[in-house]
């Protein structure tokens, strides 16, 4: 019995100890890691609004819930550039998120996959950056196009999609109109002309 | 009388002619039709394709038992018959080299790592297929060339595609619109509405070959003559293409309609796609499939379901390669549960 | 949770996910055990045990102690001001609880029904420090499953893991007669036969439930 | 019961083998003179070996007794040529081993015993007498197992025999040696079933003949019809192997010989034709086997026919008088070329299991490379048994065989329809025979 | 054992992943590119050199009935705190390796070294010991990667090698890429291995 409690007591020091490093270095860890999420959401929020200024970039609500941000081009809110919204589609194997935003007439201007567990080297092509290029050549036919445009070729739309993967493809261009005529519908319309943005 | 040593050997001393290169010369032979048709159908593109998947499969098995120093046994034809099921499983226009790698993928990784004929515990010609269409999806998934006399999808329309591809794309638009009313255009809805029931009426194109597919899965008739000779010649069992089809038949039927239960078109889904291709000759290769009776059944209706299930709602339009891979792994289960009774055993 | 999504996360967990040909956790059990069928069997039950077992204890640990939620028991009991975050702890935490459980369930089998300790027990040791024991609670936690949700998720990962290696020992007891190339017997067979089973598998893929 | 006659009569499994029963289904039985030499072993039936009774240098007559039996299972020999014991030494035996053996230089007298007569009285005999006078004589069943006929007349009193059948299928290629016994001597074959089943007092009685014999199905008939047999001559399809006890049970009762059981634990008794013949000569004539039909035939014989031959004789001596052999005849098999044994020499000695020295040819012997299974399961279909033959023979090969003996190995009866069948020419048979030998011989080690 | 072989038997002789057969799970998780393997690999080592450095020097204080608890605390520390560092320094590596790092802690390598080794042996061996393995989880890692990446992919650590005409090998980097070619590189090692013998 005095074994026992001598071992217990041993185990309990040498966890409480782990625990308390643990505690420190989490301590050190911590702001780094929600500092890197922060920085994640405002890369993506930057491409999908390149014009928008980093810190004038808010969150909507309905509820709890963040349903788009609006991007404006001064710290100070003012000169709204546009939207950014989250479009969520059933790829092949998984639910991909797509970061999307547009200008004030629902021209898309910018957009970056948040998160996809496709088929390797298939379906994750949809990220693919080709040699010698900068930017995703699946994603960069978006820019530009408005949500009656949205549809990949094989449905006679004009997005190419990427070869062997038109799911993934499909999921992307859809779960992207569907997301555009929600928030057309939430914005009551887009307005007709864009908002004049002085840089 | 003269007084010499006679040889020996153990009882019986006796056989019947059966041996195992004449089943595979024979089967070959039964396979013969399909392959005509293949050339018939495709031109001579067809032709090449076959023979480079034959060569690969002979040269591979060749190469491998001299490697192992193991006597070089091509002319029995079992690799003959890998080749050549392998390239009926590929469509009509794939680069040359596609089907030299799978054969060479099917005998050496999926026949001769597990010592060779007889050995292999899943079936060589469907691991081909299934590597390539890993590796390779887009190449093993366009099917552009029509077929003399006919469409891709026996249909007279353009979008490409085989008839089953053209079924599954139809009843996923059907069921987008159920799930989500309003979004999908009426004209789309109407369209896929029109192909489901012209390919349901298609049935002499994909009784005669006359759609697009695979170089030897198209023509029903062809490939049933083959089936029948095996069939009298008693080298394949009845039970396994009776279960599979069967089983087919009967879940396509009550699951595959869209208008619920027993709504849909059992006679399409057999016709259609490599299943009886798949059902005669390649779920009934003996050295992967059980050996039991009851083992033979159960390994039959397992490719059926799992077909279906494939079929209805799975990735792929066509589920006959994977069920009958996905079978031949509970070969030594269904082997060692389904023993047969042993002679007195049940009455006790 | 709805039932339906209940039957997706077993059919991805057994078929589509499965641990062992898609997610690659428990591989050296996997490969260890499957010589014979009868051992793959008790390995298969006991892991199916321990997975469900661990993955409720798990999501009740994560959830009563370590989440900064208001159930938080720290928070209640030492009257903190905001409840703690101590997700940070999540692989300690999981570690010591399942370990320390299994050995108790391990007593508790072994005293009470010796039958049922010959078939499991002797397995229970050598699973408890795995990863397809900690990769469950992982996931469950990484997917932000419910306590129901992470019990199925355990379940019937197990019973797929428990599929892959029953499949692999009856066809390796067979693969014994067979004349395998010297260099390639044990171990290195048994991967290609993994490696051919999961391209087997990949017919599941893309399996929809609607 | 009776409508089981209408049901069909048959059994799992089996094969078709090309009968070449025309090579000698025609050719009466010839009887041979007495060789000039015969070599008696002393071990002709399965039991215990006799004890020899005579001494080099002891003149016999034939009928004369040789040797005392070994115990209750074993039965004596008898001289079959009247003359000189030359020698008591191993001779090798058509079973494959050398066996100690009685040889007799004959005189040219071809003397008799003068206990061989006629027994006026026989009708009187008890059972027991006449179950004594049958193992004196030396019977051990000639349908090829050669198991001590009295022993078989002998059931336990819990175990009844209400079926006897009499075994005239015939079903091994080539042999016509019952087919011709039945079809000349009908009348002594159904005395011989006549006496057993004064013993026995089944209550049905069966010949059992395939349908390739109807001739023999008439007259078998007829001779039942006039000795007043109460029993039923039932003519079976032709599938090999019919003939085997169990199957035949199964094929004319439905009953199933149990695992490991005999016939009689289902209440039946199986006798061959030659057997009953025997059993009417040693009981009423008290004349002991000292000869038998064999059957000397196959595409390696010049003349081939049905004989009547001394025990003892050797096979060259049989092949001698059937025109010798032709040129290509590559094996010699005592027995049909299903079951039949090889045998190296031509110097081995007919005995009274031997009913047929089959010689093939070149071109009909079974003589491939081994190829490797390709799990086709034909060796599963035709098992008679339900055996997985190839199970087994993957099992044995590599010696593990409780494993094998769980799939049943014990329960083949070798008839060798799995081999005959496996296209890849696998020894089966040699499989099941080893891995038979090395279970039993753990079997006996662990008791 | 000399000193050198300490670390060397590692790379091959002992080799956890090929000789051993350890450590499989993340081996074949995260061999589908070279990027990941060398940050698993490293992650690896440095929680194997620093348990077995910790249990090598405690070893004469822990009672041996509580050895492995004790063993798994400091093991889980040190992978608690790469996978924190990681997170906050490298997310997209932290992100692409996934439940893999968290599951070091169970990885029998470490344990078994733990065990086998530093439990029995002097630090300076220990260290020797926890580096020679981690270099050769990560040589394995590295190999399969390397022969992954550029079959499947067509590149190495993200660059086109084998130009704009080759079709990758998309199976490489599926689940069963990853089977067939440790299962077909252990066939050849024991081929070697045993062709140097005789
Ligand atoms: C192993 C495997 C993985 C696949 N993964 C994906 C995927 O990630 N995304 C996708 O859209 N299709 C995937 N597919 C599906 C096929 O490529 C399918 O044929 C394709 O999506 C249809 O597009 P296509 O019309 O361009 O051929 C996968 C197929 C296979 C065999
Ligand atoms: C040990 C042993 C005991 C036997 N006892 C009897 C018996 O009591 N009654 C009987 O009818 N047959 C008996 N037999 C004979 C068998 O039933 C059978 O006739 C014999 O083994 C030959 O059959 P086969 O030629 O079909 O192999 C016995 C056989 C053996 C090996
Ligand atoms: C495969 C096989 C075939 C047999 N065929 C016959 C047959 O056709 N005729 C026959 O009398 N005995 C045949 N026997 C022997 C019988 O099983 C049985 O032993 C015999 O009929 C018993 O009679 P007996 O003791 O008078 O010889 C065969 C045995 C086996 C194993
Ligand atoms: C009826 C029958 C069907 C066969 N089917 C196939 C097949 O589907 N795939 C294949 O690779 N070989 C097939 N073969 C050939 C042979 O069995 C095959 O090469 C072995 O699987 C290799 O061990 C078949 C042979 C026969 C007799
Ligand atoms: S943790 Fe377990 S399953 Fe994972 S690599 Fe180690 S032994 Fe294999
Ligand atoms: S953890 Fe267990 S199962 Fe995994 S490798 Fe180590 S001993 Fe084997
Ligand atoms: S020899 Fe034995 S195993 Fe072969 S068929 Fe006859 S009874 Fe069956
Ligand atoms: S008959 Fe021959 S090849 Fe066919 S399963 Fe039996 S043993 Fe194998
Ligand atoms: S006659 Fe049938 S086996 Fe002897």
């Amino acid at each position: 019995m005095k074994d026992v409690l001598r071992m217990a007591w041993i185990l309990g020091v040498v966890t409480v100890l782990a625990a308390a490093v643990l505690g420190a270095v989490n301590h050190v860890a911590k702001p780094r890691i929600e500092e890197q999420r922060r920085l994640a959401l405002e890369q993506a929020l930057l491409s999908a609004l390149p014009k928008a200024d980093p810190r004038a970039i808010v969150p909507v609500y309905e509820g709890d819930e963040i349903v788009y941000y609006k991007g404006y081009a001064q710290p100070d809110t003012t000169g709204l550039v546009g939207y950014a919204f989250v479009a969520r589609g059933a790829g092949y194997s998984s639910e991909i998120e797509t970061l999307v935003g547009v200008d004030t007439t629902g021209q898309i201007i910018g957009l970056k996959i948040l998160r996809e567990v496709e088929t390797p080297g298939l379906g994750t092509k949809i990220e693919e950056v080709r040699y010698g290029e900068k930017d995703p050549w699946f994603q960069r036919q978006f820019i530009g196009k408005r949500a009656r445009q949205l549809a990949v070729d094989k449905d006679g739309g004009e997005i190419v999609s990427v070869t062997g993967a038109t799911i993934s493809s499909r999921a992307v261009t859809n779960s992207i109109r569907k997301g555009l005529e929600e928030l057309e519908k939430r914005l009551g319309g887009f307005s007709k002309t864009a908002q004049q943005v002085s840089d | 009388m003269e007084d010499k040593l006679w040889k020996v050997s153990t009882s019986p001393h006796l056989s019947d002619r059966e041996s195992i290169p004449r089943i595979m010369w024979l089967v070959a032979a039964s396979l013969a039709p399909a392959g005509i048709g293949a050339v018939y159908f495709f031109g001579a593109r067809a032709a090449w394709t076959i023979f480079l998947a034959v060569a690969s499969a002979i040269a591979t098995e060749a190469a491998i038992q001299k490697l192992r120093g193991k006597p070089i046994t091509v002319h029995d034809g079992s690799a003959f018959v890998t080749g050549l099921l392998l390239a009926y499983n590929l469509p009509a226009e794939v680069p040359f080299w596609i089907p030299i790698i799978g054969s060479a993928f099917a005998i050496a990784l999926g026949k001769q790592i597990f010592g060779g004929l007889g050995y292999n515990p899943m079936n060589p010609a469907l691991l081909g297929r299934a590597f390539l269409l890993a590796s390779w999806p887009t190449h093993m998934t366009i099917f552009r060339t029509p077929p003399r006399g006919g469409t891709i999808s026996g249909i007279d329309v353009e979008t490409g595609a085989t008839p089953l591809n053209l079924l599954k794309q139809a009843q996923d638009v059907l069921h987008q619109a159920k799930v989500a009313p309003g979004e999908v255009p009426a004209q789309k809805i109407s369209e896929a509405m029109m192909h489901i029931s012209k390919l349901y009426e298609s049935y002499g194109n994909l009784f005669w070959g006359k759609v697009g597919g695979c170089l030897g899965e198209t023509s029903v008739f062809l490939l049933l003559i083959g089936a029948a000779f095996l069939l009298y010649k008693r080298y394949i069992d009845l039970r396994i293409p009776v279960g599979y089809i069967g089983s087919v038949a009967l879940l396509t039927w009550a699951f595959g309609g869209s208008e619920g239960l027993f709504t849909g078109n059992p006679l399409f889904h057999v016709l259609a796609g490599g299943l009886v291709l798949g059902a005669f000759f390649m779920a009934t290769d003996m050295v992967t499939s059980p050996i039991t009776p009851r083992g033979k059944w159960i390994f039959g209706i397992g490719c059926g379901v799992i077909t279906v299930i494939i079929r209805l709602i799975g990735g792929y339009p066509e589920g006959v390669s994977y069920s009958i891979l996905l079978m031949n792994l509970t070969v030594p289960l269904l082997d060692r549960y389904t023993k047969p009774a042993i002679f007195g055993a049940r009455k006790r | 949770m709805e039932l339906k999504t209940l039957l997706i996360i077993s059919v991805s967990a057994i078929f589509i996910n499965n641990f062992i040909f898609s997610r690659f956790l428990g591989l050296c059990p996997y490969i260890g055990v499957s010589k014979a069928l009868d051992s793959a069997v008790g390995m298969g039950m006991a892991v199916i045990f321990v997975m469900t077992l661990a993955s409720s204890v798990a999501w009740v640990v994560d959830h009563f102690l370590l989440e900064p939620t208001t159930s938080n028991l720290f928070y209640h009991l030492l009257r903190l001001k905001t409840p703690p975050d101590l997700v940070f702890l999540k692989t300690i935490a999981f570690i010591l609880v399942i370990a320390s459980l299994v050995q108790f369930v391990e007593m508790v089998i072994q005293k009470t029904s010796p039958a049922l300790y010959k078939a499991l027990g002797i397995y229970l040791p050598l699973i408890t420090t795995n990863c397809a024991i900690l990769g469950v609670t992982l996931l469950n936690l990484d997917m932000g499953l419910n306590f129901i949700g992470s019990v199925v998720q355990g379940f019937t990962s197990g019973l797929g893991f428990t599929l892959a290696l029953v499949l692999m020992a009856s066809i390796r007891e067979r693969l014994e007669l067979a004349d395998v190339p010297r260099p390639m017997r044990g171990i290195p067979i048994a991967f290609i036969m993994a490696g051919l089973m999961a391209i087997a598998f990949l017919g599941f893929s893309g399996l929809k439930i609607r | 019961m009776e409508l089981r006659l209408f049901a069909r009569r048959s059994f799992r499994g089996g094969v078709h083998p090309p009968e070449n029963k025309s090579l000698t289904e025609h050719k009466p039985i010839e009887i041979l003179p007495p060789p000039a030499m015969v070599v008696i072993p002393v071990q002709q039936h399965i039991g215990a070996p006799g004890k020899p009774i005579v001494q080099v240098g002891d003149t016999v007559r034939v009928g004369d007794r040789l040797t005392e039996p070994g115990g209750y299972v074993s039965v004596p020999v008898h001289a079959s040529i009247s003359g000189t014991v030359k020698a008591i030494e191993p001779r090798p035996h058509p079973l494959g081993t050398s066996v100690l053996s009685i040889v007799i230089e004959g005189d040219g007298q071809d003397q008799w015993s003068p206990e061989v007569q006629e027994d006026p009285n026989w009708q009187q005999l008890t059972a027991e007498e006449i179950r004594d006078r049958i193992q004196m004589a030396g019977l051990a069943g000639m349908g090829g197992a050669a198991f001590p006929t009295h022993v078989k007349l002998s059931p336990p009193p819990n175990k009844p025999i209400d079926t006897f059948i009499l075994n005239g299928a015939e079903c091994e290629p080539y042999l016509t040696a019952d087919h011709r016994l039945m079809l000349e001597y009908s009348e002594e074959i159904v005395r011989g079933m006549a006496i057993m089943l004064r013993i026995l007092r089944p209550k049905r009685a069966i010949i059992a003949i395939e349908d390739n014999k109807m001739d023999a199905v008439r007259v078998m008939r007829e001779a039942a019809g006039k000795e007043g047999l109460n029993c039923e001559v039932v003519a079976l399809p032709v599938k090999y192997p019919q003939g085997a006890e169990k199957q035949l049970i199964k094929a004319l009762t439905g009953r199933e010989v149990p695992r490991g059981g005999l016939p009689m634990d289902v209440g039946c008794l199986v006798q061959n034709v030659g057997t009953a013949r025997a059993v009417y000569h040693a009981v009423q004539k008290r004349r002991p086997v000292v000869d038998r039909v064999v059957t000397v035939t196959g595409r390696g014989v010049a003349e081939p026919k049905n004989v009547l031959v001394r025990i003892g004789s050797s096979f060259a001596y049989v092949l001698e008088h059937c025109g010798g052999l032709r040129d290509g005849a590559a094996r010699v098999l005592m027995g049909g070329p299903m079951m039949g044994i090889a045998q190296f020499t031509l110097d081995v000695p007919v005995v009274k299991g031997t009913s047929g020295i089959v010689v093939l040819s070149q071109e009909e012997v079974r003589e491939r490379r081994e190829a490797a299974c390709i799990r086709c399961g034909r060796c599963v279909d035709a098992c008679p048994m339900g055996l997985m033959p190839t199970a087994i023979y993957h099992l044995v090969k590599h010696k593990r065989f409780d494993e094998a003996q769980e799939y049943g190995v014990l329960d083949c009866i070798e008839c060798g329809s799995c081999a005959y069948v496996c296209p890849a020419g696998l020894p089966l048979v040699h499989a099941m025979k080893f891995g038979k030998l090395e279970v039993s011989k753990r079997m006996r080690a662990a008791s | 054992m000399s000193v050198g072989k300490e670390f060397t038997k590692g790379l091959y002789a002992e080799n956890p992943v090929f000789k051993q057969a350890l450590g499989l799970c993340p081996t074949l998780a995260v061999s589908n590119s070279v990027r990941n393997a060398v940050g698993m690999g490293l992650a690896m080592t440095f929680v194997l050199v620093l348990s077995n450095i910790i249990v090598s020097l405690i070893r004469r204080f822990v009672p041996r009935k509580i050895r492995i608890p004790i063993y798994i605390v400091v093991i889980a520390t040190f992978v608690t705190i790469v996978d924190l560092v990681m997170a906050g320094f490298a997310p997209d590596l932290h992100k692409a390796l996934g439940i893999f790092v968290p599951l070091i802690v169970v990885n029998c390598i470490i344990l078994g070294r733990a065990e086998a080794f530093a439990g029995r042996n002097s630090v300076f061996r220990s260290l020797l010991d926890g580096l020679g393995m981690g270099f050769g989880f990560s040589l394995a890692l590295f190999v399969l990667a390397f022969i992954r990446e550029i079959l499947g992919d067509g590149r190495l650590y993200g660059f086109p090698l084998l130009g704009p005409g080759f079709e990758p090998m998309l199976i490489m980097i599926l689940p069963p890429g990853a089977f067939l070619t440790i299962g077909l590189l252990m066939g050849l090692m024991n081929w070697l291995d045993k062709r140097r013998c005789s």
